[in-house]
């Protein structure tokens, strides 16, 4: 692997919840290569999007952090002023719902062109310019008459692709994509992700991309993290996730998952309901759903251990992995 | 000639101030069938969910459940009643489903009360706890405000909202697709189980192909307010006969899928508006 | 300084103030108790006769078993606040039980009916509210002569669109909720459905309003008795007594005038900061 | 509902044309409501108990000349409606609302003598708001800590203190006790105006400034925590450029409204300022003439309190459909 772009030790985030500060990233360490895409997939309230939230200093108030968020060797945490405008600058950000992440009353071209003009000190014409070709890279034909409407006369699938295009146009270094396509129609969502998929290979971006639908991630992603109340608990490969997952919850959501091409007698849905990192027990947060945990699994924290090239948080990972393999080949 | 089917919609329409929403659609079902209508969003297939529960009025075209006419909007309170007996609904959002200030216990009982009048309050509280146990919920969740549960066990108290009336046909207007993944499955496994032990038919409102699969015989594929294509649902997904249809089988992510942007260029060349 | 250490300022003061306001919130609630107690046992409580005029008194300042002092009429000024609390209260929370009365049934008809009866009713609310509430008052006590029935029923009718307008859009929120439609494939009927239903989960927003109606109430019925088209003189009142004081302000003797107005301002914040509350729980549910 | 899935692109003329639909519709029901309004004004008169020449004399026993005269000139005798239209022609078309009993002139020269005052009284107080009320607003929710806490404290307060209080305690402050302001009148030249004025003005602006600040707060506040401007904050956009293009231009909607509608409700409270300052305004004349019952003077001044309240709010209205690209013709957004 490359030299990381960003990387992430051992983060933990508190946040406020009703006045009282709670738990939802447990000891999350990532990294993420130069023109590397990584995947973080997870239910809601598994931390995913906290995650995104931290690296792009976009926490809610209240939130206490510890660990390291590193990024051109500074932690991102307690970056300043320039330094930070600088990372800013570097990082760019697509959310699930692109309506409320694009002023209402002011027009697409005066969004897409903002940050140009303001701290690039591009001029007036010249960023238009730019701002109708980054539109022509999404798909979007008529650039010039977009720039000159407002954000609600575009669907919720063109605004998308003017949030993308806008945000590649200051050419950033890193993408933090959050639930980009959750909101959009499949078909929608082909489009946009190959879009995104293309232009980031192009430019040699690196993408961390959040969501909850693993093949999702596994299509345009090198590799996948898993999270499940609030700690990642399996990285890999994002093709091997499907053949060879080492973690159980892993396998369970690959089998839970109904399938296009055949329907199954009964769905392999494990009980009880996902936790948030503050809710989860002692031991293995997983442990009380998991089908495969012992008595140990109770008792502590599993640490993270490399496994076959992946990264997993289970005790009885090496034992259980050629069962794990089976219970999705079974379902495939 | 078999059996009356418990669900007939003919040549059913609906106008909103000029904009056809929905036009000519025909379909029907078997009683303990289950129909998938799937589309994406603008293509009235929640259009057609509401007017078959009778929450909106069709501008042209008849609907009839179990024999009985609901094309137009009840007239009378026996008449709802009666209505809401033979068709009943599970929206999509659990969160807004259910009023927040009534528990499951009363949610049901209001419906009981309402369906059977001649019960007394014992035999009421038994089939709460009968209908309690169908979804499988407990004793404690089936007194706690709807803000104390998470997203599934709401669901399940609209489920069993739903099966309260006894109706014969329950429209589920993406019932689970608000719902994470593993919750999704247990929903899903707690809906054929529902099917297999009462007999109930399910018209399947959804743009989740994978959930079509599971838990449908038939479908119909909706763009536009126009049904495109219709058959058994393993059919239509494993040989979709239309690009529109085929494009939508390949959206959906798979392993090994890669996303084109080529798709969007093909059901707009196939299908120009 | 930036814009997030800005909201984060904010916020690592907020749990000191969510204490704080706790602690706001039960003193306005005990000054409403008090205003209501008050309202009712006000005039038994004044210690002297509060029209008992003796104008060697005019305008002498506290003395011993007159701890406010004497008016211009040499009238006991404590007892006059204390029986003036009721009819300074009293009409105010009728204007407010009309007014959300008649608001409420508009805005659950108009959001439930929808089409054309919503529309010709929200047609006439917005004519209604072309009227200030004081204007259409003076207006009626212009025709009707000075008393407290023209305002108070004058003041119902210019606050009902006012409320109608505020609880019909949560009425229409409401009413798009899934759980309603729910009631509705059941076959329950729409009364029974805004009964039980509708109108209970409204009616956090009613308390909000009402509480919040009261202090404009308040204010403009007071306004009314001031200009002498309400309660007339020598009836003890917060609002003619800040009238009736006037001459004595202009000669330095503020007192009447002041201790009145404070009355009814200290009533006032006390429901407003209440009533802010109530509306901030009920949109935060 | 999923009816609609392509929206009607619009741009800089379709908005242009959208505005001008929605600027006529509300300049028709301008009409309506001022028809309506004058209605209710002159219909007043015949709710009254008794008949409506004891109404209109104000219950003073008259000559018999004096009651045909009444009689003539209100036409008491023909139907109501078209006593409504002949006195809605005569106030339109002639500017003549009938003859004062108590003045002993026509309305309309006491309304045009009078008018000078209360409009000028109601722009200054206007003015205060805006600038005092909004300027509070702003200081507030961009500083936040004690600034924050000192102002809310204080237009909490603010805003519960009827006029007339305020204008007692002005008065009995400033101009009897610390003597730097007049107590009473309304001055000679632009500086004696304002001088006499300022009292008054405060008086008649203070709730209202406190409660257009406390909206403002608001405003300001619940912008500062969308995700457009979370995203804007990510794009690094410096903290001016953020606050005056996403944060000021954002607030200044409902801002702009609740200005507006406070403005429009001035009038109704002038009569009691300019009763306290004795300014012989046309609030004054308001509750003096509904005092003695003199009904031509209500009507005419009623009728023109409510016409420059109609007009402000149909002016916020339309600023709002300026300020804000998502009103389509005929509804608000939002």
């Amino acid at each position: 692997m490359t030299v990381p772009v960003l990387e992430v030790d051992r983060l933990v985030v508190d946040v406020l919840v009703e006045g009282e500060p709670r738990t939802v990233l447990h000891e999350v360490s990532l990294s993420l290569g130069e023109g590397e895409a990584l995947g973080l997939v997870g239910e809601s309230g598994s931390g995913k999007s906290m995650t995104a939230r931290a690296v792009a200093r976009l926490l809610p108030p209240g939130a206490r952090t510890s660990g390291t968020i590193r990024y051109g060797g500074h932690d991102v945490r307690t970056l300043k002023g320039g330094a930070l405008r600088d990372y800013r600058g570097d990082v760019a950000l697509v959310f699930q719902d692109p309506r409320a992440h694009v002023n209402p009353v002011r027009r697409i071209g005066d969004f897409m062109t903002e940050a140009l003009r303001t701290l690039h000190g591009v001029d007036k014409h010249t960023a238009a310019k730019r701002a109708a070709a980054a539109l022509a890279d999404v798909g979007i034909a008529d650039g010039e008459r977009r720039l000159e409407q407002y954000p609600h006369e575009l669907s919720g699938g063109l605004l998308q692709r003017v949030v993308i295009a806008t945000m590649l146009l200051t050419e950033p270094k890193l993408l933090l994509a959050d639930e980009p396509t959750t909101a959009l129609d499949v078909t929608t969502q082909a489009e946009v992700m190959a879009i995104l998929d293309e232009l980031r290979q192009e430019r040699g971006m690196a993408l961390l991309f959040i969501t909850h639908d693993l093949d999702l991630a596994g299509a345009v992603c090198d590799r996948t993290a898993v999270m499940y109340a609030g700690q990642i608990v399996e990285t890999r490969e994002s093709a091997k996730l499907h053949e060879d997952p080492l973690h159980p919850y892993t396998a369970a959501l690959v089998t839970a998952r109904p399938a296009v091409d055949r329907a199954v007698d009964r769905l392999a849905a494990i009980p009880g309901r996902s936790v948030s990192a503050f809710e989860a027990p002692d031991g293995c947060p997983f442990a009380p759903r998991c089908p495969h945990a012992v008595d140990a699994c109770h008792q502590e924290r599993p640490p993270a251990e490399y496994v076959d090239g992946g990264l997993v948080r289970c005790i009885r990972a090496d034992e259980l992995r050629g069962r794990l393999a089976e219970e999705v080949a079974f379902h495939d | 000639m078999t059996e009356e089917p418990v669900l007939r919609v003919t040549g059913l329409r609906r106008e909103f101030g000029g904009v056809v929403a929905v036009d000519g659609v025909d379909f029907e079902i078997p009683r303990g069938g289950s129909l998938a209508i799937v589309g994406e969003s603008g293509s009235g297939k929640s259009t057609v969910a509401n007017m078959v529960v009778g929450l909106c009025a069709p501008t042209a075209g008849t609907i009839t459940a179990c024999g009985r006419d609901r094309s137009r909007p009840a007239r009378s309170a026996k008449e709802r009643r009666l209505r809401g007996r033979e068709v009943q609904i599970v929206f999509q959002d659990p969160y807004a489903s259910l009023d927040p200030r009534h528990c499951a216990e009363q949610t049901l009982d209001e419906v009981l009360r309402l369906h059977r009048a001649d019960d007394g309050k014992q035999q009421r509280q038994a089939r709460v706890a009968e209908l309690g146990d169908l979804v499988g919920l407990d004793a404690r969740q089936m007194r706690a405000r709807p803000r104390a549960l998470s997203g599934g066990q709401r669901q399940r108290i609209a489920i069993a909202r739903a099966l309260a009336a006894e109706p014969e046909v329950i429209i589920l207007d993406e019932s689970v697709a608000a719902l994470d993944v593993l919750v999704q499955a247990q929903v899903l496994n707690l809906l054929a189980d529902i099917r297999e032990r009462t007999g109930v038919s399910y018209l399947l409102i959804s743009h989740d192909l994978g959930v079509v699969r599971q838990i449908t015989d038939e479908t119909v594929v909706m763009r536009r307010g126009r049904i495109i294509e219709r058959g058994p649902t393993a059919d239509v997904l494993a040989h979709p006969r239309q690009p529109y249809t085929q494009v939508l089988r390949d959206s959906v992510p798979h392993a090994g899928w890669k996303p084109t942007r080529a798709l969007r260029a093909l059901t707009e060349g196939a299908q120009p508006s | 300084m930036t814009i997030a250490a800005s909201v984060l300022d904010g916020v690592r003061t907020r749990r000191r103030r969510v204490a704080g306001n706790t602690v706001v919130v039960w003193v306005c609630a005990a000054i409403v108790g008090l205003a209501l107690l008050l309202a009712v046992f006000g005039p038994a409580l004044a210690p002297h006769d509060p029209d008992a005029a003796d104008l060697t008194y005019a305008n002498v300042g506290p003395v011993a078993g007159h701890p406010l002092g004497f008016d211009s009429q040499g009238r006991d000024l404590l007892s006059r606040l204390l029986a003036g609390a009721r009819t300074s209260m009293a009409g105010p929370a009728l204007v407010v039980v009309l007014a959300m009365a008649g608001g409420t049934v508009l805005a659950v008809v108009s959001a439930w009916a929808g089409r054309w009866i919503d529309a010709t009713l929200s047609a006439v609310m917005d004519v209604l509210f072309a009227f200030p509430a004081v204007l259409l008052a003076v207006l009626a006590a212009a025709v009707f002569g000075p008393g407290l029935t023209a305002p108070t029923l004058v003041l119902a009718l210019a606050y009902t669109p006012y409320v109608a307008r505020v609880l019909r859009g949560a009425a229409l929120r409401e009413r798009a909720q899934p759980y309603i439609a729910a009631c509705e494939v059941q076959g329950l009927s729409a009364f029974t459905i805004c009964l039980r239903h509708l109108v209970p989960n409204i009616a956090p927003m009613m308390a909000a309003q009402g509480t919040l109606l009261f202090g404009y109430a308040m204010v403009d019925f007071a306004a009314i008795s001031f200009m002498g088209l309400g309660v007339q003189p020598p009836t003890s009142d917060w609002g003619v007594m800040v009238s009736t004081g006037q001459p004595g302000v202009l000669q330095g003797y503020p007192a009447e005038s002041l201790t009145a107005g404070l009355c009814i301002v200290v009533v006032v914040v006390a429901v407003n900061l209440l009533g802010e509350r109530l509306s901030q729980r009920s949109e935060g549910r | 509902m999923t009816a609609v899935a392509v929206r009607p692109a619009g741009h800089r003329s379709g908005r242009a044309t959208g505005v001008a639909r929605f600027v006529a519709r509300r300049l028709v029901m301008l009409v309506a409501t001022l028809f309506t309004s004058s209605f209710v004004i002159f219909g007043a008169l015949y709710l009254a108990p008794g008949d409506a020449v004891s109404t209109l004399s104000g219950s003073r026993t008259l000559s018999p000349q004096a009651v045909a005269a009444l009689r003539e000139q209100y036409h008491l005798d023909d139907p109501f409606l078209a006593r409504y239209f002949q006195w809605l022609g005569d106030t339109l078309l002639h500017g003549d609302l009938g003859t004062s009993i108590t003045y002993r002139e026509d309305v309309s020269s006491v309304i045009a003598a009078r008018m000078g005052v209360t409009f000028q009284l109601v722009l200054y107080a206007a003015l205060i708001i805006v600038v005092v009320g909004v300027g509070l607003g702003l200081l507030s929710g961009l500083r936040g800590g004690v600034v924050d806490t000192s102002i809310l404290v204080v237009t909490t307060v603010f805003a519960a203190v009827p006029s007339f209080v305020a204008a007692t305690v002005l008065l009995s402050a400033f101009a009897v006790g610390l003597g730097w302001f007049p107590a009473v009148g309304t001055g000679e030249g632009l500086a004696g105006t304002l001088w006499h004025l300022t009292l008054p003005a405060v008086a008649l602006a203070l709730a209202s400034l406190a409660i257009v600040s406390r909206i403002t707060r608001v405003a300001v506040r619940t912008e500062l925590g969308r995700e457009h401007v979370q995203t804007a904050i990510s794009r690094g956009i410096p903290y001016p450029a953020l606050v005056r293009r996403h944060v000021l231009r954002n607030a200044s909607i409902p801002v702009t409204t609740v200005v507006g509608i406070t403005i429009a409700s001035l009038f109704g409270m002038s009569a009691v300022v300019e009763q306290t300052f004795g300014l012989g305004g046309l609030g004054s004349a308001l509750v003096e003439a509904s005092l003695a019952r003199d009904v031509a003077v209500v009507q005419g001044v009623a009728l023109v309190f409510v016409t420059a309240f109609v007009v402000v709010n149909t002016l916020v209205d339309v600023a709002y459909a300026v300020l804000d690209p998502r009103v389509k013709a005929g509804s608000r957004a939002s």
